[in-house]
């Protein structure tokens, strides 16, 4: 169904449930849907997992959201940065769950998962601490491990402009997970600087096509 | 009075929810498109990489590069997005169309389809998306003839002829009948010019009518 | 290595050697790359593989190329149309071989031979006689089938514009299989409808990045 | 004289071949991008979706959509392209980049590479892109200082820190020497302020000179 446009953030996110697996975009705050995560604190869900490269920065947006006790698990690449101190926090007092995924194992476990493919024979991790345990297998000579799909009950990303169908470009960098995390989760919120009339956005260049963006909110 | 196809496309165009974004099968299926109403909403997806397709394409319009899967020319519309091959396949794979409709050879009673192959030994095999679509969707929606030419049924305890998909159809519309594939059942939902009890009788597969059998776990 | 733009067509595919698998871009007519086809005609490679969506229509391009002999096997999704007759010649008189691949198979499988995929579960064919005699999978309650990734030695691919750094935008359907296959051979040649200066592409449409490209000709 | 890392930075430019696809990893590595000559044709990749990054930016060019892996903020140049994170993964995993400078903790005589985590029980995991990085350009530099700060070499007959990738360095780039991993040996092309002799005393890895084992089949 095409995306409805929110008037608010709050509605925007309205109805996440507890103990929700929430896909959250951006790298560093590059394309961080600050305004959303705002607006799920507010709307109180908790006992989440959030997956997303880093683990918050600051005291505000997903740190934030981390600070208040919602998040039972992140899965990231980056937990650790010069400013993720709330996260260092509550890791090293034993109330945060973490599993650290390879950047790009992340986002092809996120695609695969939109793309419905089963599990994906991935060369990155092989042979280190993060694949222990995982099944292997030698390909044309090459040893290779086996992932599976992330997929989120919710998507919350950040991007540039949306017409009012949903059809989504990304401005520069901040596109990074955004384009994945949209095509992977049951319900996809969008946040975005601009929403410009239908047949505005050139259709060479959407980014993500409106059928994976459920709601959009102007931030 | 039994249905011509332009009536089994206008039926199933009834049954096809605003908003959603379809796939429409190479032939008859593409029919549907001409009975969506106006403001329906319904975006269409053609598999060789466009969102948001227009209606055929005609005179000055016609563009070699702008083309459907059956490789007819046709137009874009407004809010319309294109992507390759590959992101247009993950879609589909990925679940992310709501409804796809596709013509048959044969039906089974538990909703495999069979409508690349004739199963003749001369025949050059040639399967395009189908099996891709079959398995993708939502919802896949058949259109076909109940009977053969030859007044075999097309509905079958059994398919015959090589599978496209197990277990993936969901609706068939026929000039006599629309069949809901349930996990239980196969549920007549109504008739057109003949009786459930002549059906029954014309048809090797167990029929159920809708008045006692359709339930809210209907597929 | 940046990509070289060339004179002529005939630099453009210069040094493709015999018993290659060459990729051809295009769905029908649409982004295939005739004149390098006509190229390699000329060129004289032989005992080719060719994986292309079809198996040539009419009596130019692809189905020149077949004419001639110079094809040992063709990787396809539909080889049968209405003006595939060349093909369809070959095929029944046991001159050519043909592996039918689902559509979405086939450009998922280029795409992990360009992603460093090892290999990947699909649920498309399965119980079909395609994926006959392939492993399977259930997965979260699903069967899949494992499907290995398919690379070229070449790609030859129809684009619209190109830089002088072989970044390349496409239009409209015509893109289909183009930005897949030029992410999965070694050698990959463009033929585009213009050449444009560097910096004159929107960085944030640029459908296929320069990394991927080796050789480009206006044709 | 040993080398200062500006002088190691420019040492590993001087390697870096005309038109090259290079990732240049956080921290060290980076510097390289500052020796490369201003026609070079170099382009630099920044795993979090780009190609053809400029330097970093200043006052007014300052745009935190535009960053790196380092979350540095950045510029563009003419012929860059952005993608999201699962297609500059893939472009990663894939072998298309043909160089990526790497920072090191340890790397064995096999090269063997450990850069993600020193095995601290109390450290807080994060490894990033680095495993993508690891096994995925077609050559691996990587840039250190060849002893630790208390004096142990980095250079070593087994990583004793977690892996980051298995056999996927192909040079060492250090301040007192420059090594080849080759299949069987460990080669030192030249070293900087100290004799072969006394670097052959004071590392656990047995090296061998440059003139006679360097060969074709150097990695």
């Amino acid at each position: 169904m095409t995306a409805r446009i929110c008037e608010t953030a709050a509605e925007a996110v309205a109805g996440v449930e507890d103990g929700s697996t929430v896909l959250v975009g951006g790298f560093g705050m590059a394309g961080m849907p600050v305004r959303l995560v705002d607006a799920l604190i507010e709307q109180g869900a908790k006992d989440l997992t959030v997956v997303s490269n880093n683990a918050g920065n600051g005291d505000t947006g997903l740190a934030a959201l981390l600070a208040k006790g919602r998040v039972r698990k992140v899965i990231c690449s980056f937990p650790r940065q010069t400013d993720s101190w709330v996260f260092d926090g509550l890791y090293r007092a034993g109330k945060i769950e973490l599993e650290v995924v390879p950047q790009g194992n992340l986002a092809e476990r996120m695609r695969a998962a939109g793309a419905g493919i089963g599990a994906f024979f991935s060369p990155t991790g092989v042979g280190t601490p993060l694949t222990e345990g995982k099944e292997t297998r030698e390909i044309d000579g090459r040893t290779y491990v086996l992932e599976y799909p992330i997929r989120g009950d919710v998507a919350l990303i950040g991007a540039y402009r949306s017409d009012r169908m949903g059809n989504l470009v990304y401005r520069k960098t901040a596109r990074n997970f955004g384009p994945v995390m949209a095509t992977a989760a049951g319900l996809v919120v969008a946040q975005v600087s601009e929403i410009v009339e239908t047949g505005a956005l050139d259709p060479e260049a959407v980014v993500t096509p409106s059928i994976y963006v459920d709601r959009v909110v102007r931030a | 009075m039994s249905l011509d196809k332009n009536q089994i496309a206008a039926r199933i165009a009834r049954d096809i929810p605003r908003g959603a974004y379809v796939n429409l099968g190479i032939g008859q299926p593409t029919l549907v498109a001409d009975h969506l109403p106006a403001d329906s909403g319904v975006v269409l997806h053609t598999e060789n990489g466009m969102l948001n397709m227009g209606p055929a394409a005609t005179g000055d319009d016609i563009d070699p590069d702008l083309i459907n899967a059956g490789k007819i020319p046709v137009t874009e519309l407004p809010g319309s997005a294109y992507f390759h091959h590959a992101d247009s396949f993950a879609m589909m794979r990925g679940g992310h169309l709501d409804v796809c409709v596709l013509g048959a050879f044969q039906v089974s009673a538990r909703g495999d389809l069979a409508n690349w192959h004739t199963g003749a030994p001369d025949a050059i095999p040639a399967v395009g998306g189908a099996m891709d679509l079959a398995i993708g969707a939502r919802r896949i929606f058949v259109m076909m003839t109940l009977f053969a030419k030859d007044g075999t049924p097309k509905l079958v305890p059994e398919c015959t002829y090589p599978l496209t998909g197990v277990g993936c159809v969901n609706r068939i519309y026929t000039d006599l009948a629309t069949f809901l594939i349930n996990p239980d059942a196969v549920v007549v939902r109504e008739t057109f010019g003949i009786s459930f009890a002549e059906l029954a009788e014309r048809l090797d597969v167990p029929i159920t009518a809708a008045m006692t059998a359709a339930s809210p776990g209907s597929r």
